[in-house]
Parts: C-alpha cells; structure tokens; sequence
C-alpha cells in the first residue's frame, strides 16, 4: 500500500505537465475570485462573498497531494476548494449566481458549495462546523474498509471552538483517515491570531489528543504539497490524524464589507509581496521547468475561461418558484401527511404539495418576479467596475442597505 | 402477540436492522461496555461488536456531526444521546447541518441518520435533566420526529426511522422503558411515519396525546366514561413531522371538541401547534376552544411532591375535558 | 424627537448603560476591534477600553456561560453573538445555565445577562445564516425575551433589559439596523418589558407582528385601509416573554378577527402560540380563525428569487386579513 | 501578596488541630456519602445520586489549599464539595430529601447543590457545563480588581466536552485567576479512561491552551492540598490559570443502579487498599500527630452528626404547592403581562399569580399530597439497610421502576 499510495501522490515538478497543472489552478482560483468580486460589486452575487485571494497555495498544495477517491471539505471560503478538486467553474460561478445550474442548485450561495462527483464535500457557514462532519466521513471510509483519506479544511479562528478538541480527540480514539488543515491567516475576521489564541502555534494544539502537528508554509504550494502529502500518508497508513498548520494570509477582507481596521497596509503590502502564485511561476521560469511568457498565456486562457463562466450563469435561470419546498425531505413513500406546512400567506397547505397547485394557489409571487427582473436588468459580462469599487462594493457600502456593514 | 418491554422492543429494533443492513451502526455516550444508560442497546456489543456498537466519549455535538458525516458517505447511524437535556450541545449540528444538508446542497446528499433519546419528567432528576423538547426539534423543517408511546410503536417507528432517508429524531420516553405492551412478531413490523392512531374511539371529544401522555389520555378516557359518561377519541400522533393532521381534523369534525396533553412547556409547544392548526381548519367545528394540557412553565423541581404536580396526570386531563362542555 | 438609526439607538443604549453601571460590560466576536460585524458596538472599544468591551475567540458555547458565570457575581454582561445562527451552539448554556439556575439554586443566585443577537433573512445568506429562533427562545421559562421593531424599542428595551435581573434573550433583525426611526431623547428612555405597542388603531381586524413583521403588518394596514377600506389595529408586543396577551386580547374583543405575522417557522412558531392562547381566551369574539402568515417551512434558499417568496412580505399579510373577511 | 497569600492558605498539619480538621472533613464526607446512600435505598432520595466516596482526599486537599474569599464550583458529585466549604449537613441532606430546607431550597437535588454564603457555586447536571461557568466567575473576580481564585471541579470524562477546549484558552488569553481540577477518576460512566480520551495524561491536555498542567495522587489528602495549593497561587499571583490532575477513583457505582460491568471486583480492592481516610489516619498517627483512637471517637460524632441531619431532614416541610413558580423569574416591577402561562389543566392562569390564587384554582393538588403520604410513611431514622442493598437499591432494581436501569 505504501508504494501505491506514493505513486498515486508523488508528483513530479520538473514535469511541466505537472507543474502547469499546478500553476494553472492556482491561477483558475485567483481570477475566479477577482471576477467573482467584481460580480458581488454588481449585485449579481448576494449575501457574504469571502475570497481566498492570497491563498491559493494551501488549497492547491492540499488537493494536489490528495487521492481522487479522498475526500474534502472545507468551509464557508471554498469556492477554491471547488474548483481545485475539479468543480465546472461554470456551475460554481452559477452558484453564486443563485442559479438552478450552480453546483448546489442556487439554494447554497458562495458558503455552501458541492460537489459530489469530485468528492468535495462542501463548504460550510458555521466556523467549526465541519470538523465533526469529516470525522464522520473518515469513519464511514474506515468502516466500509476503504483506503480513502478526508482532508478537513478550517481556519485559525475555528480552533476555538468546542467541535476541535472533541473532534481530534475522537479521530485519535478511534485511528481515524484524517487529515485536520489549519489555514491559519493569522486573523478570524477582524480578530488577531494572538487576541484569539493563547497559544498562536496552532500545530501544537493537536499534542494533548493525540494528534501530532506539523505547520507548513502556506505560501509555497511545494511546502503545502510536501507536508499534506506525508500528513495524508500517516493518515492513510498509519490510521495516525495529524493537524496540519498552513501559514497564510488573505489579500482581501474577511468578506466583501470589510474596512479592514484591524490589520495595517504595511502588512497587507509585505504579504503580497510573497504572492504565491507569483513566486511559484517566477521559481518554475528560474528552473526551466515552464518558459517565460507562458504563465501570461494561460492566465489570458483562464479570464476567458471565466468570462464564460460568468456568462453560462448569467444565462442560467433561477430555481422556478413551484420548486421552493424541493429537497427539503426525501420524499419517496405516498405518505399523504403533513412534512411542512406551508403559512405563508392565506390557504394553507402541505409544502410538499407546492409543485403540483396551481400558480394561483401557491400564493403571489411578485417578489419572485420582481427579484428575477432587478437580477436581469444587468448584464454581468458588460465591463468590469474597478479593483477599488470592489474593495468598498457599493451594495454593502455606500446605500442604504439593511444588513450595511454586515459581516459574519 | 408476544408481550414485551417498550425497552426490549427497540433493542429487538436495533438487532433486526443490524442484521438486515451492514450499513446500520450504533454510535453513543455508555452504549456498549455499559449496555446504555437505559438499558435498550443491552447485548448489542456482544452480538455485532465494537465495529458496528460504538462507545464514545462524552461530545454531543462531535457524534451527532459524525452521524451526519457518515451518513452522508452512505452508512445509516443511529446514535444515541444518552438523554435529550444534553441534546442542547448538539442542536448545531442538528439544526444547521443534519436539516439543512440535504436541502442546502440542492438534494446531492443525504443524511439517513437517526438520533435516538429518551425524555421525560417523573424521577425526580431535576431542573437539567426532566426536560421534553419535542416542541423544539418539530419547529425545525428537515427533521422527522416521532415520539412513541407503545412498545410496538416504539419498534416499528424505530425500523421506519432507520430506512428512512431523512435525518429522525427519535424521542423515546424514560417512564415508558419499563412498560409493557403487545408487539406484532416478525422481523417486518413497520409504522409508517405520518399515521396517527386512533387508541380509543369516541364521538364526544377528541384527546390528542404526545409521548407519554398519550397514555395518560387513554386513562382519562376510561375515566370519563365510567365517571362521566363522555366518550373521547383518543388519538396519539405517533410522529410530529409528518403531521397527521387529517385524522385528527377527521375526529375533531365529528366530536367538536379537543384537547391535546403533552408534557413540555406551553409557550409554543406541540399543543399550542396542534391548537392553531386545528382552529385554523376546523373553526365552525369547534363547539369550544381547543384545549391544552401541559408541563408547568418552568424548570423541572427536583422535590417530589413539586414535580408530581408539574407535570400532568390524568385528574388534569379529565377536568380539562370537562371544562370544553361547561359553557355550552 | 432626534430620528436615528436602529443600529445607533442600540448603540447609546449600551453607551448609556455602561456609563451609568460600571458593573455592565461587553462580550463577544469582533466586537471591539472590527467595531461589531453590523457595527452595533462601534467606538465603544475606544471609549471604554478593553477591560469593559471584550473581544472573544469563536467559542459560543463558552462565552454565553461566561457571561452566566460573572452574572452570578454581580457583574452585568452583555454578550453578542454575532448572529442567531450561532446561538444553537450556546443553547446548553442558555437553557441548563441562563434560564435554570435562578430556579434551581431555590432564588440564591441570580443572572442578570443579557444576549444580544441579530437574526432574520433576506440578504441571501442562505440556509445556515438566515434563522428567526424567537419561538425556540419564547418556548424557554426562565428567559425573558424581546423582539424590538423600531429605533425607539431597540435602545428603550436594550436598557431595561441591561437593568433587569433576569436573563434576556435580546433579538435584533439585520434589516433593521438601517431604518430610522424617532427616540425619545435623554438617558431614561426605558421601555418596559410586557408592554405591547399599538402601532396603529383600527376596529376592524387585528395584526399582530413580530421583530421585523411589525413594520410589514404597518404597511400591510395601510393598503388595507386605503384598498379595501378596512381599519387594521396593528399590535407588536415588543417582548414575548413576558407576554403583554392582555392587550391583544382586549384588541382581538374589539375586532373579532386577527392575523399573526411571523418570520420564523410555522411549526410550534409563536403565530401558533398567540393563535392557541387567543381563541382559548376569546373564543366567543373570534368571528374567523385565527390565521398566520409565517417564513417557509424550510432551510432558507440562497437564491434571490426563491429567498423572496420563502419569508412574508406585505401582499401576503393583506391576503391573510382579507381571507379572514371571506367566509361571513 | 505573595507571602500573604501563602500564610491564608499554609496549614501546618504537625498542628493537630489541623489535622483533626482535614480528617473530620474527610469522614464527614464519607458517612455522608453513605447514609445518602442508604436514604436513597429506603426512598428518601429520589433522582440520580452520585457518591463520591474514594474520592474524599481530592476535595478535602482542594478545599483546604483554598481561601474564604475563592470560588468552588463543581458536578452532581458534589455532596462533599457542599460540606467541605463549610455547609451545614442538615441543610445538605434536606436537598437530597427535596425539603424546604435544603441548600437550594429542594429545587436542585442532588445534582444541584448551591451555598453562596460559603461561595460552594454550585454542583452542574451537564458535564463539562460548569467551566464556562467558572471561567466566568474568575472574569468577574478579575474585572472587580478581587484577589479571589476560582476553583472548577470536574471528571475525566468532562475533559471530552467542547467546554473543556475553549475555556482553557478563555482562560489562558485573559490570563483569569483560575485552577482547573480534573478529578480523574479513570471512568466517565462506564467508560474507562483508555476508552474516552486520545491521551490518558489529561494534564498535558492544557499545555495546547496555554494552561500547563500537573498531576497529583489523588488519594493522598497532603499531596493533593500541595498541588492545588501551588496552582491556586499561581493563578492568583502570577494570573496563570493551571490544569491540576488528582488520580483517584469511586469505591461505588457511577450512580446507585450500577451493576458494575466495566470493571472488576479485583481493580476495585486493590484502590481501596489505597483508601484516603484510612491513609491519612494511619500517617497521623504514625507521626504522632492524633494519639490513636481518637479517629474512632471522630468517627461515632459524626455518625451522629449525620444522624442528626437526618432527622432534620426528614422533620423539614416539602416545598408548599403555591411556591412552584417561585423563583422562576426575579420579579421586581409591577408588570401585569404574563411571564408564564399556565396551562397545567383546565383553567389557565398566569404562573406567577399561583402563590395568590385560591387552591381550587390552581388545579388539583392530588399528586403533591399522595406524594409527601408516601414520603412521610417511612421514618427515616428507623434502622439501616445493609451494605448489599444499597449497591443495588431496591427502588431501581428489583421493582418495576419507570427508570428501572437509568443513569446519567
Ligand atoms: C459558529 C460561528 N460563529 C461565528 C461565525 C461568524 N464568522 C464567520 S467567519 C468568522 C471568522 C473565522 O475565522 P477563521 O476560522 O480564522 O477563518 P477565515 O475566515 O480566516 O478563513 C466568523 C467569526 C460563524 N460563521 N460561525
Ligand atoms: C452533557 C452530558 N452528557 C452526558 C451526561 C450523562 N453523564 C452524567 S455523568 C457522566 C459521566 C461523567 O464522567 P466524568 O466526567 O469522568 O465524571 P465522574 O462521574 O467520573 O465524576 C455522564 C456521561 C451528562 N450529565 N451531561
Ligand atoms: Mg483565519
Ligand atoms: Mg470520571
């Protein structure tokens, strides 16, 4: 098993397939979430955006060093995740979109991506949230006796929450396939590592449940590739979770209404002065392994690969009304009793019911309508606001909005 | 029929569900070594082993999330919180995971997870541990609940509940562990979710009761027509999500009269849910206001001769009956 | 009257508290530095220091029983949990801790906290981000609970809540923190708790609306009155635990029909409580069912269009009102 | 401070009358613990009761390391933490008869002790739900410029509990004057050490926090007091909060329906070999400290003194019906709206106007009166059980008992 699983993971960068493919989703991840951002300043994109600008590596380094049968499952900042397990980025954009084509059906938005084919198993609102999921899903691997590995993603400030003690010390009790990434970018929103955590080496907090750590360089996809590829391997072989701690940071705010007064300009401008992307193509043009130019070609590639997914989902349609109560329950007897309860307006009746009452019945649906024309009234491919609007996007900023200034 | 112990028949549940399904394990706080706080997973270690019986560290809400996880790879958890007081520190992963999952991904995951726990007031465990939530987990769109209040309901709810595909959660009842009743033989004995039944029928008044109190109906029953010559139907809901709310605007429609008895709190508990619902669809039905029977609003003293009267007993459940003929 | 805004009337609710008691102080996530994530706290850091306006790490459960803790001896907390969704992971702490302890130390210790907490959807944060828990918290003896609607409620209920003995379970809404409204000016503007507010009179049906529906059943009785020629008596009870029934009671007398409009769930929702207590208490006067108009009964889609039709907006309050008329 | 701090708490146990203190204390508990045992056999107990008979040196050396002024806070093993602050046994064995009387006024029981006069802040029905609690209370100490410690008490088994994580690092970051005392006693229910937790060194579980920990025999009041008495320093002088580990175990059963299966009768002698009290006598005795004999004569006073308790409890009047909703809310102003509704029967009324309603109308009052028959047929001071029946007490074994089996 050892030797398989080295092969299956042991990736060559002197191949330029290899090293292209890297740079390439790294890249994918980046200018997803730009145009992304620009769609939010649009108001084509609702709720919370959170970007993983800055952080391309850890996710690339992480899935790299995965299995196709592995699985994943990261958080509430996750588009990356998606599309570096192979996510259509046309369904991702899709998603964000609230369209019926994105990856969950429009009913998750930017937190709450999906993708089972490619065994990423969803992004996740609640910080903390998903520590308990992956062990679940590690164990169910180890009970049906498969050599499959869950690699859990979460941020700094999620190792505060009760789910991390109570989850490593149960991946230890019972040998768990698991591997915990912390993506430590040093801040939970606007809250400092060292004004959150008593002891900032996140890596060490794993020792007291048995969970080793180990904190790898989270700007350098080789370092991150490196160290989740053992950490995988002792998960895999040796039934041993490790705690993995990826230094990094985000170039952007905590989301998309974000002043950012907590952290200074200056340190903002000396991390992206180890933009990951950039120092991984300036090492691959320094060792000869990718010529000059190239990286400039495929990034040309990639904008138009997501010009096209930002048109694919500005021509999707939204979920038709008559689909509201879809999913809700696993519906598969003729039970004829009441799952939900539809109260919305005058003339209850069983939600599970509504795709099959006329329009009328259902209740008015003018805000559907009206919510689909404002949605239309833009085109999304037409030219792009500029990089500062969307620093401040004027629907969260400058109007009267409800929830202006709304972070979480 | 064979007799038994509402206990044993959810142990005979759990083993028959075992055997017929390898997916299906057993997850919780004493379950196995201890053979459960309550005794229902008793022998269950021995017969499947440690693979399939999992005993676990005191962390709610890691192993309802855990639950949730591998439910979502294709196994079929039950796992047990040892009582439902300590299922507070698992409502997030209940509420927005276990419900939302399967919605929220626009139907590509399933969760098949039952969560089971036992309720309820009467020995004296006091203000943190003689708590009745079913209100609580009903309100939450996603989850099925069923509370029964049978020996046989309680095995073939929970065999329903274990090839569902839906996370259930299963409140069971620690007064009624050690009741008996008759349980249909065979390894085949489903109640479907969303069937109320009748356990007594009668034109005057309609007595809906939840969990245990659904045999405390059935004593009032008897009661009233011995005493007082009113004969009540008496309906137990067996599952609050789904609702069989037509058998019940079917008895109401005949009687005119209702009350529903439950054991939790008033403010919007299942009583003040079935009450709305019933005036909503039934309202020139209606001979009187739908009446409630509930705990006291308040937390659970621990004294004896306190907690025998914060809870409801049958005298309770006749006056209440009673009082929906006084202002005719 | 000043008119401000929602957010800053909270905000010098606090200012003024803590200037005025030395022993309140604030808790929470990102509350100091980053300013509060809907900016309710913001400047207070500044004007206060770090002794009185915590930020705390991302550990619900903990700081909730924190603030119980230091309650116990004297202190005044008020936490924030950044938004409702969140409180699910507090809820042990809240329920077992917050609202048992008082009882069950037999009145020795008491906690005066209060839980500040925005909910409410809306703003497309989907399925986990976009809960009404008002009903979860009302069902809950122990725990005062207040739903403000207006600038002027949110400072005056705020500082009563600050001042009161008991744990308060504060609700905001996130589309509310930038409407404006007037605010009695000064430092003693308190609102009492059980006190509903009659936000318009009228004979001829009553509406009763919840946190952030108060101001939709506002706009609903406008159109009511100017299309369909029917005076709605718009009442918001402003807190639902207590619960100020006396006064939707003496409205529902007068106008023998009512609507209650909620954002949350419809099952065990506090439209199903008012519902059960209303035609319990005034049946005789109640010329139609009382009917409610509530959130969807599901997880809360991401999607603009369907999070539109799954919460209620004004048309579907008038048709509600206007069903109530139909079948004389 | 420091050497102020140091004379408050540093007994000289060469003094006898030390000694005789720590001793008393220990016995005191110890005949508690089995006369409440007893009581629960004849059913004047009711609920769950847990002993914590084996266990007596953890909290006799904890109390005694602490001031006055400091904090105890622990579970619903908790009896003795009530009387080794300095609660009176009377007033203790009420609670667990449910009377008036009782420390928390009958309304916690067993599980839910309360003396604020002696700043016992309470035993907690949900394991690993007092250290927030405790962390709090430390807060409040720190905010109001106090030199007290607070004192959290909690079992092995709590230390798996999403509490036990976020507190520490509360904890550690606000550097709050806090001691946290794992009392291990090797099993969370019937769960041994080994099979809950990763790591069985549960004091390192701190160090991941900032809080470092230290371990202490348990059984060994002495060595237990100078562990604790070192940390409650440190936490008071240096605001450095510390995870102190006392080995110990439980002579008895979890509860008293525990048949015992996880462990052998072999494991269980050889600790009582090890029994505290006896320990400590021998020791006393051995150095010159108590002539011989005279923990006998002890022992007989507080036999009685339990005696005592018992007949005072069993005198006190159970809570009248009309108090039920006493104390559910701090009700101060005149508000007339309803704080709660009861719809116990026919007849609903507001809770709290119960105490000024007639009797008729708050409903029957059946069940309160058949329940004190029942309580005052027995007399409680009538001849004991024997040893075997308590192990298995009658009400949860041997009758047809609704929680026939149940723990918790
Ligand atoms: C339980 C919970 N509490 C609070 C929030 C609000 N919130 C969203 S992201 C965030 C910060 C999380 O920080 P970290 O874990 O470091 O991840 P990062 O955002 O830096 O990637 C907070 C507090 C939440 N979503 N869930
Ligand atoms: C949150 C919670 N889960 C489960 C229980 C049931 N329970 C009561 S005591 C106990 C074992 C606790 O073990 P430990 O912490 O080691 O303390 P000990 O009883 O050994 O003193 C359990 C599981 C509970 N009271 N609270
Ligand atoms: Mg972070
Ligand atoms: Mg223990």
């Amino acid at each position: 098993m050892g030797t398989e699983a080295q092969e299956m993971t042991n990736q060559d960068l002197s191949d330029p397939d290899v090293a292209r493919a890297w740079l390439r989703s790294m890249i994918l991840i980046r200018r997803f979430e730009e145009r992304a951002g620009e769609m939010y300043a649009k108001a084509k994109v609702g709720g919370f955006l959170h970007l993983a600008i800055g952080e391309e590596a850890t996710i690339v380094g992480a899935v790299q060093a995965m299995r196709d049968e592995d699985y994943l499952i990261s958080t509430y900042r996750s588009h990356g995740h998606a599309l570096a397990r192979g996510a259509n980025p046309d369904n991702v954009m899709a998603e964000l979109f609230g369209r019926e084509t994105g990856v969950s059906k429009g009913r998750g938005g930017s937190m709450h991506m999906f993708d089972f084919k490619n065994r990423f198993m969803g992004g996740y609102g609640i910080v903390g949230g998903n520590l308990p999921l992956a062990a679940g899903m590690a164990f169910a691997s180890d009970y049906k006796g498969l050599d499959e590995v869950t690699v859990c993603v979460f941020g700094d400030g999620a190792s505060n929450q009760g789910t991390f003690g109570e989850t490593l010390n149960l991946a230890a009790l019972w040998n768990l396939p698991i591997v915990f990434m912390v993506t430590n970018n040093q801040f939970g929103m606007g809250t400092a590592l060292a004004r959150h955590s008593a002891v900032t080496e996140l890596h060490k907090r794993g020792d007291g449940f048995g969970v080793p750590g180990v904190r790898c360089d989270g700007m350098d996809v080789v370092d991150t590739y490196t160290t989740m590829r053992e950490a995988i391997r002792r998960a895999r072989e040796e039934r041993q979770p490790v705690l993995v701690e990826a230094m990094t940071y985000r170039f952007r705010g905590h989301s998309m209404a974000d002043p950012e007064e907590y952290r200074t300009k200056e340190q903002v401008a000396e991390w992206r002065e180890r933009d990951p992307i950039v120092s991984f193509g300036r090492a691959l043009v320094e060792q000869g392994t990718l010529p000059d130019g190239e990286q400039d070609q495929m990034d040309q590639e990639i904008i138009k690969r997501i010009d096209d997914a930002v048109a694919f989902a500005d021509r999707s349609a939204f979920p038709p009304p008559e689909s509201l109560y879809d999913h809700v329950y696993v519906l598969e007897g003729d039970s004829d009793s009441w799952y939900s309860v539809d109260e919305r307006s005058a003339g209850v009746h069983r939600g599970e019911e509504e795709r099959n009452l006329p329009a009328s019945a259902r209740g008015p649906e003018d805000a559907y309508r009206d919510a689909v024309t404002v949605a239309e009234r833009e085109d999304a491919t037409a030219p792009k606001p500029t990089e500062e609007a969307q620093g401040a996007p004027s629907t969260a900023e400058s109007t009267e909005q409800p929830a202006q200034g709304g972070n979480g | 029929m064979p007799v038994m112990r509402y206990r044993d028949a959810l142990n005979e549940a759990l083993r028959e569900e075992m055997e017929r399904d390898e997916r299906v394990y057993l997850m919780g706080e004493d379950i196995g070594v201890f053979n459960g706080a309550f005794k229902v997973t008793s022998g269950l270690l021995k017969d499947f082993g440690d693979k399939r019986v999992r005993d676990t560290p005191i962390s709610e809400n890691t192993i309802v999330g855990m639950g949730v996880g591998s439910a979502m790879l294709g196994l079929r958890p039950v796992v047990e919180i040892m009582t439902i007081n300590f299922a507070l520190l698992a409502l997030d992963q209940v509420i927005n995971h276990a419900a939302t999952i399967h919605y929220m991904f626009g139907g590509q995951a399933r969760v098949p997870l039952v969560i089971r726990m036992p309720q309820g007031a009467g020995h004296q465990l006091g203000p943190t541990h003689s708590h009745c939530f079913e209100a609580m987990f009903m309100h939450v769109p996603g989850l099925l609940v069923a509370v029964p209040s049978t020996a046989a309901d309680a095995k073939g709810l929970l065999k329903a509940a274990i090839r569902d595909d839906n996370p259930v959660i299963f409140i069971e009842h620690e007064y009624l562990y050690g009741q008996r009743g008759e349980v249909p033989e065979g390894d085949d004995h489903l109640v479907e979710f969303g069937k109320a039944a009748i356990r007594r029928e009668g034109a005057d008044v309609t007595i809906v009761g939840i969990s245990r109190m659904a045999s405390t109906a059935e004593k009032a029953a008897k009661t009233l027509s011995q005493k007082h010559d009113i004969e009540a139907e008496v309906i137990d809901p067996r599952t609050l999500r789904p609702l069989d709310l037509d058998t019940i605007l079917e008895s109401v429609r005949k009687t005119n009269r209702v009350v529903v008895v439950e054991e939790g709190w008033p403010h919007g508990g299942v009583g003040a849910n079935i009450a709305a619902l019933i005036q909503e669809q039934a309202f020139d039905y209606l001979d009187a206001p739908v009446a409630r029977v509930t705990g006291a609003d308040l937390p659970m003293p621990y004294s004896k001769p306190l907690e025998q009267i914060a809870y409801p007993h049958e005298p309770q459940v006749v006056e209440a009956v009673l009082s929906t003929f006084r202002d005719l």
